[in-house]
């Protein structure tokens, strides 16, 4: 039985969570004792609109499974911009990633308030459940073809 | 081509350009390449013919800085590349003496030579005054005859149009040559399965490697430095420790020219290995008209960029596409 | 006890009910038309599901008494659906028990020719399997 | 305009008036009701169990036969509307009845809610518009004032039936406004008018119906209108009759001019 | 290289319960740069930071990682430890193992693992970390309160008594607010004008406060310490200055067909009016949807009859931009629309009414002056039914999820107060729960029951069924007794649910200032903070942050003006340095960067550079670091990667992913 426990699947997500929004309403969760799995690690960032493509590419290129950016709602952002601009680059740059054949699921925006611990919390463990079912990230760490 | 050398030496001559920046003959038929021309005595190497596809607009960026003015030739396409690196204050417009050149569509020597011509001695028909309408190629094996239209490289098949976007001056006549529609290439990729998309970009993406032509050549591509050459990402060009670097490599430049690229083409044009490259920027424009709205950039100096605005309501990423 | 609790588990999947939601507010129990003619009624069902005392539940005759007319469901402030567990022990009843609240025999007298098909058709849905 | 049309059991038999009403009004105001082929019962109540299945599929392949045909689906009697509305909402909404559903039905191509359920009030409503069938009136009701009797399965549960206000509907209100006559507004209108109890409790559901008469004529109703006909019984055979009640559409036939030739 | 010290804390059993702290200790001290690390009890604690700075003494630590609770906590705290001790504060980091890690994982084996790797992050980060300098920024000594009523108004007096000016802006003709829309206030049953009005006075009197009546806030710039707001004052085609308020104009305006705000449509107004009697200013305005000048041209009567000649309709909106140190906001609430109600027969029946409704039917300036009778026949009532918690507490989607705090004590105070005057009446409460924590609060509900015969039943109300000679059944249940209860009434009260008012969204954008899904405005801290906006500089009075009664409303938004004072007291502010920065040989000068600055923070130069020996003029972009905000919208902007976040860079964010994906 530890055998198959070991073999689980437990896939490396990196989070990226707006300080003002998200990265509260993941404290909340806590708090709150609203729990989700340890498979994410969350960086804190500024604003959504600090997430550079690069970041993201850079943590599927070094393994992780899944990546996942959060921030203030369209018109809550304590930048008043910061998520339209995140939003517009990170629609074009999944758009992309779905094109060269990633699957689809793999990245996420999301829009989490401060107030929204449970929120926070049920969006973790679906998106983790969701890199559960794609499984390990092959694609995107390895694009050239072997021989 | 006549009427343009005249004209260029009427206006070196009473020096309203210092010099000229053109295309000169290359040692084949077929490999014109850009070139500085200040003497009289230079522009006897002077060409512009179907061959000449190189996109002069990135050269300003260098000739800005020099003294005086430069009389560059752009073609229709190239002056959209033009306009973008005014709207990014890279080119000075008061150093530019843009003659706007005809253009009847460019040539690939490589689909040339997939028709099985070979040892290519000359090719007639590719001049510029010309009907482009039939290559003949003198080559070793007698006289070879090719269509125009089927030697033309991809990107004058979904020819944005004939019209200059900037210029002092027009020479030459122009005849359009669009008779594709620019995404269908990327509706058929986009039509693909996950996985049939997923070897697809492999198998192309397995080729490159990493010479940097595409970078050096695409006019959007004029950062002093690139990402990819510096520290600031710890991302500095070096022997690929994994292979997801091309794609990392490529995937970036797409989006860092996302919202600039004019599609002027050059970058596939350019590849040593072939790589369809544009289809990158062409996916990322594609979206940009269906999410945000037409767009093409280097079209209005003024419009705001897509990625440097937004609305309320703009779609969420993942919704779509 | 075990019986009783996996039971309850039955009547939640049935009826899609989360008993938690209540906050006892006796809604349900203030709009329900039969809230007279019920021995258990609607808004206890809710804590007899939460308590696991189905046993109570099964032979309660409210079961036979619910009308299914969604008073109930449609004011619930909670979103509980009290209508909806009723309706789940009823089909407790006549699933595991072939217990009928209508008996072949009795039909032909409670005939009368206005009757509707539409009646026979509904009362033999909520009464027999 | 053509729509695919649910009669159900009872308006063959007991309630055929409210269906040939409903035909002769439909054609008056310039529409067709397609009766679909083989249909079957819907089983009068909706199976409320979330794992009940095989009581859902007549509704399924009701509802698959107008997507077929591309139409929408027109129900009249309460119950049959309340039953397909809920099972395309099921089907629609919940995985587990869908994929279940289907893999009984091994249609073609998978029914997943597609259809749009109309109920012959929203037709009249939503499709017609009253105004409209204002102006065809040709024998307005001036002067009656007429009690609308609802009962609770068009209404509730409001988020799924999406017909009206569940507690303050307007939609038959407006109806019998636009044949000329008077709506009468009474608190019963939405109360239950006992349904299947009648069967074996006939006392309870007088009670319950007498006090829906009472209450509407109690406001100065004359008459009263439904379209269920299981109410109507239930008002009929088990009130004090007071009450003449009605069925919609044969008022609208009359309205219509069209209730003599439907008895010819 | 940087000499780290990591300092993983307990949390008393908080973080050591679920995470093995020593473990943590024993694998960051294999991390490169780390020289030290040590766990403790209390990390936050005297003693705990103590730890820190005897560390830095000893092992010359130029990095800290602090792993404890979340940096929104105690990031402050342990950086001001740090500098203490010698080392710049942005030389700390924090790795939150508390709320991101043992709070929400159970298994001690996983959550330990995960703590070890969001340290390693935390070292990764500061080995890159540099020592970084706030910069400085004037703040300007004048206060913004949004909204007139009790909250704006003892808000502003509370910051204009301490010296510093202040503007009210008010929407409606008036300052007053909800509160004076009652009648009598809980607990002690007295008059809520005799005592808003004297505070409604010395607002207008107070020569600090400036008051914007019929205004609204239109535009927002600027960060804490400089503001700067657009204030539009709408048209009232009354001059200010010249009207006496003598209220002939009102007497004589043919047009009365207007529903009166202020009496909730209960009666009608005149087209041009002030709110009510006691209404500051004493100005009226005139309705355009209803002034039979503004609408066809003709009457023109009030300005006939107006002696001092202050009818103008040509007025035109005005805006008026001024700049602030603070905003408080103190929007308030209203009742919500009841259409999802109609089990309750609020729309059918004239006697179905809110409790704000029954608030105007009481007072003696209401519509029926103050005389308890029904409103669609005039009668007085003999039984009166109260129904609570409509449309709160409720988890469907008509109503609102949360308990609107006020309705168990002024059902208590309708009752009691109709049990007073009007002994004979009955007084039925259908209630869920009563609640009344507070001073005197349960007492009160008691007295309701036990002095004045309030009968007060445990259950709700399913329907209320209008009958045809007037009356209003009620069909409810008795939990206690376990019945249904089917009595007559001649007048039934809501208790409506309370939700923020509707224009607080729209300002709440304009703010920054974030808000949660039921339209409150979020606070900064729910405990610690809790009249703070997340946003600086930006500070919530009243109900708009959440449910509260008068005397909290008054006391929270004395505690928001000392807030607005502390800062309005300080000359200079500290400005974040985590500001962008750009590295000028890597510069295109593209303006991309500028193009997405929300700060305006960016500019560009024609400056001479030395890029390895290569001299030339260009054009670069440069930040100006008062100005920025650090949000990094410039940062993605860049393509050449020049740009980059001070505290936040590019390197550092790169170097987390890579520790945590390692």
């Amino acid at each position: 039985m530890s055998i198959k426990e070991n073999e689980e699947f437990r896939p490396k997500i990196v989070a990226f969570c707006c300080n003002w929004c998200s990265y509260a309403g993941a404290d909340l969760a806590g708090s709150s004792r609203l729990g989700y799995p340890a498979d994410v690690k969350i960086i804190r960032v500024p604003c959504s609109c600090r997430v550079n493509p690069m970041f993201i590419l850079r943590a599927f290129e070094k393994g992780a499974d899944g990546v996942i950016i959060c921030g203030c709602h369209p018109g809550d952002c304590h930048y008043s911009t910061g998520n339209y601009y995140a939003r517009r680059r990170m629609t074009l740059l999944f758009s992309l990633l779905d094109y060269v054949g990633v699957e689809k699921g793999r990245t996420r925006v999301e829009w989490v308030s401060a107030a929204e611990g449970v929120k926070f919390s049920a969006t973790m463990n679906e998106f983790v459940e969701k890199i559960r079912s794609l499984g390990k990230n092959v694609r995107l760490e390895d694009l050239r073809c072997r021989n | 081509m006549q009427e343009l050398i005249s004209r260029i030496k009427a206006l070196l001559a009473d020096k309203t350009v210092d010099r000229v920046l053109g295309w000169k003959a290359g040692d084949m038929p077929y490999n014109p390449e850009p070139a500085y021309f200040e003497t009289e005595e230079d522009l006897k190497d002077f060409v512009y013919d179907g061959f000449c596809g190189a996109n002069l607009s990135k050269y300003m960026i260098e000739a800005s800085k020099l003294e005086g003015k430069t009389l560059v030739c752009l073609k229709p396409c190239d002056t959209y590349s033009f306009n973008q690196l005014i709207k990014e204050h890279r080119v000075d417009r008061e150093k530019a003496y843009i003659i706007g050149v005809g253009c009847k569509g460019k040539l690939d020597i490589d689909k040339i030579k997939a028709q099985g011509i070979k040892g290519i001695k000359s090719i007639s028909g590719a001049e510029i005054d010309g009907a482009a309408d039939t290559l003949k190629i003198d080559t070793m094996y007698g006289e070879k005859t090719c269509s125009y239209a089927d030697a033309m490289l991809e990107r004058c098949h979904v020819c944005k149009g004939k019209e200059h976007m900037i210029y002092d001056e027009i020479i030459g006549e122009s005849k359009d040559t669009a008779d594709g529609n620019r995404f269908d290439e990327v509706a058929k990729i986009e039509a693909m399965s996950p996985e049939e998309k997923f070897a697809f970009f492999q198998k192309e993406l397995s080729k490159c490697i990493r010479c940097n032509a595409c970078r050096n050549v695409c006019p959007a591509c004029s950062c002093r430095k690139c990402v990819f050459d510096s520290n600031k990402f710890d991302s500095a060009q070096k022997a690929n420790v994994v292979s997801f670097e091309e794609k990392m490599f490529h995937i970036i430049r797409a989006f860092h020219v996302a919202g600039r690229c004019t599609d002027c083409g050059e970058c596939s044009r350019v590849c040593p290995q072939g790589i369809p490259l544009h289809l990158f920027n062409r996916k990322f424009i594609k979206d940009i008209n269906a999410f945000y709205g037409d767009y093409q950039a280097g079209a209005d100096v003024d419009a705001k960029a897509p990625l440097t605005n937004f609305t309320f309501d703009d779609i969420e990423p993942g919704e779509r596409g | 006890m075990e019986t009783a609790a996996k039971q309850a588990d039955l009547i939640r999947e049935i009826s899609g009910v989360n008993p938690y939601k209540c906050m006892k507010c006796g809604k349900c129990s203030a709009s329900c038309p039969s809230y007279n003619e019920m021995d258990i009624k609607p808004h206890q069902f809710v804590s007899y599901v939460l308590h696991e005392d189905i046993e109570s539940l099964v032979n309660s005759k409210s079961i036979w008494k619910c009308l299914s007319c969604f008073a109930c469901v449609e004011r619930c402030p909670r979103d509980v659906k009290p209508g909806k567990l009723i309706d789940a022990a009823r089909q407790l009843v006549v699933r595991q028990k072939g217990q009928d609240f209508l008996l072949a025999d009795e039909i032909p007298e409670l005939l009368d020719p206005d009757i509707p098909q539409q009646l026979l058709v509904s009362a033999f849905r909520k009464y027999k399997r | 305009m053509k729509y695919s049309y649910y009669s159900g059991c009872t308006l063959r038999t007991k309630a055929k008036s409210l269906d040939v009403y409903a035909r002769a009004s439909a054609k008056a105001l310039g529409f067709e009701l397609e009766e679909i082929e083989n249909w079957q019962c819907c089983g009068g109540v909706y199976p409320l169990g979330s794992d009940e299945i095989a009581t859902k599929l007549s509704s399924v392949r009701a509802l698959n036969e107008a997507k077929q045909k591309g139409q929408e689906l027109v129900t009249m009697c309460s119950a049959c509307h309340h039953v397909i509305k809920r099972v395309n909402d099921d089907m629609k909404n919940v995985d587990d009845i869908r994929t279940r559903a289907n893999n009984y039905m091994q249609l073609d191509e998978p029914y997943a809610g597609e259809t749009t359920v109309l109920h012959f009030l929203e037709v009249l409503r939503d499709r017609v518009g009253f105004d409209k069938i204002k102006e065809k009136v040709v024998n307005p009701l001036t002067g009656k004032k007429i009690g609308a009797y609802y009962g609770c399965l068009l209404l509730r549960p409001s988020n799924i039936m999406a017909f009206d206000n569940a507690e303050n509907p307007t939609i038959m209100e407006d109806f019998i406004r636009a044949l000329g006559a008077e709506p009468v507004i009474y608190p019963y209108r939405n109360e239950c008018c006992g349904g299947h109890i009648s069967l074996k409790e006939k006392e309870r559901a007088a009670s319950m119906c007498n006090e829906i008469v009472k209450s509407a004529s109690g406001f100065g109703a004359d008459m009263l209108i439904t379209a269920c006909p299981l109410c109507m019984y239930n008002l009929n055979k088990n009130s004090a009759g007071d009450l003449p009640v009605y069925y919609i559409t044969e008022l609208l036939a009359e309205a219509l001019g069209v209730k003599e030739e439907v008895a010819k | 290289m940087q000499r780290i010290g990591v300092f993983v804390c307990h949390c008393g059993s908080n973080i050591a319960a679920t995470v093995d702290v020593k473990k943590v200790v024993e694998l960051i001290k294999l991390e490169p740069g780390v020289v030290h690390a040590e766990d403790y009890q209390y990390m936050c604690s005297e003693a705990g930071q103590e730890k820190i700075a005897v560390a830095i003494r000893e092992k010359g630590l130029t990095g800290i990682v602090v792993c404890s609770c979340s940096p929104r906590m105690h990031e402050a705290t342990f950086r001001k430890a740090a500098e203490k001790a010698g080392i710049n504060p942005y030389m700390v980091e924090i790795a939150n193992i508390r709320e991101q890690c043992s709070w929400i994982h159970k298994d001690m084996e996983e959550a330990t693992k995960k703590a070890v790797i969001l340290a390693r992050a935390a070292v990764a980060k500061v080995n890159l970390n540099a020592p970084l300098k706030p910069g400085e920024s004037l703040v300007t000594k004048r206060a913004l309160v949004i909204g007139g009523g009790i909250a704006g108004i003892q808000t502003a007096l509370d910051i204009a008594d301490a010296g510093y000016e202040v503007d009210i802006v008010e929407k409606t003709p008036s300052i007053g607010g909800r509160m004076s829309q009652l009648d009598k206030t809980f607990p002690t049953l007295d008059c809520s004008a005799c005592i808003l009005t004297p505070k409604m006075v010395d607002a207008a009197a107070h020569e600090k406060i400036n008051i914007y009546t019929y205004s609204e806030v239109e535009k927002v710039s600027g960060f804490v310490g400089d503001f700067t707001v657009d204030i539009r004052k709408k048209a009232r085609y009354v001059d200010m200055d010249k009207c006496t308020g003598c209220g002939v104009c009102q007497e004589k305006c043919p047009s009365k067909k207007a529903p009166s705000e202020f009496n909730r449509g209960l009666n009608k107004r005149s087209a041009i009016y002030t709110p009510f009697a006691q209404a500051i200013p004493n100005v009226p305005v005139i309705d355009a949807d209803y002034c039979v000048k503004l609408k066809t041209g003709k009457c023109g009567l009030c300005e006939k009859v107006c002696q001092a000649g202050a009818i103008d309709y040509t007025q035109k909106d005005e805006i008026i931009t001024q700049k602030y140190g603070a905003i408080v906001v103190a929007t308030g609430f209203d009742v919500i629309k009841l259409d999802k109600y109609d089990e309750y027969a609020y729309s059918q029946s004239k006697d179905v009414i809110t409790s704000l409704e029954l608030e105007r039917i009481m007072n003696a300036a209401g519509p029926t002056k103050g005389h308890l009778e029904r409103l669609s026949d005039g009668k007085a009532p003999k039984n009166i039914v109260f129904i609570q918690c409509v449309g709160s507490r409720c988890s469907d989607n008509r109503g609102k999820s949360y308990c609107s705090k006020i309705c168990c004590m002024y059902t208590a105070k309708h009752a009691m107060l109709i049990r007073d005057k009007y002994p004979d009446v009955n007084v039925t409460v259908f209630y869920i729960d009563v609640r009344t924590p507070g001073k005197n609060f349960d007492e009160f509900y008691r007295r309701a029951v036990e002095e004045y015969g309030v009968n007060y039943i445990k259950g709700q109300v399913g329907k209320v069924l209008p009958q045809p000679d007037g009356q209003l059944l009620v069909q409810g249940v008795d939990l206690i007794d376990n019945k249904q209860i089917k009595m007559e009434a001649d007048m039934v009260v809501l208790a409506a649910a309370i939700e923020p008012e509707s224009s607080v969204r729209k300002i709440a954008t304009m703010l920054t200032a974030s808000i949660d899904t039921n339209n409150f405005l979020t606070e900064a801290h729910p405990k610690l903070r809790p009249v703070e906006s997340p946003t600086a500089g930006v500070f919530l009075s009243g109900v708009c942050q959440g449910p509260k009664d008068i005397p909290e409303t008054v006391a929270q938004a004395g505690a928001a003006a000392v807030k607005v004072v502390g800062l309005l007291a300080k000359d200079k502010l500290l400005t974040n340095p985590c500001t962008a920065k750009p590295d000028e040989l890597l510069c295109n000068g593209c303006s991309t960067c500028a193009n997405v600055c929300p700060y305006g923070a960016i500019s560009y130069e024609d400056k001479l550079i030395n890029d390895h020996g290569i001299r030339e003029t260009r054009r670069v972009a440069s930040v100006n670091s008062a100005l920025c905000q650090g949000c990094g919208a410039c940062t993605v902007a860049c393509p050449s990667g020049c740009m980059d976040l001070q505290g936040f860079s590019n390197r550092q964010i790169i170097a987390e992913v890579d520790a945590i994906c390692r």
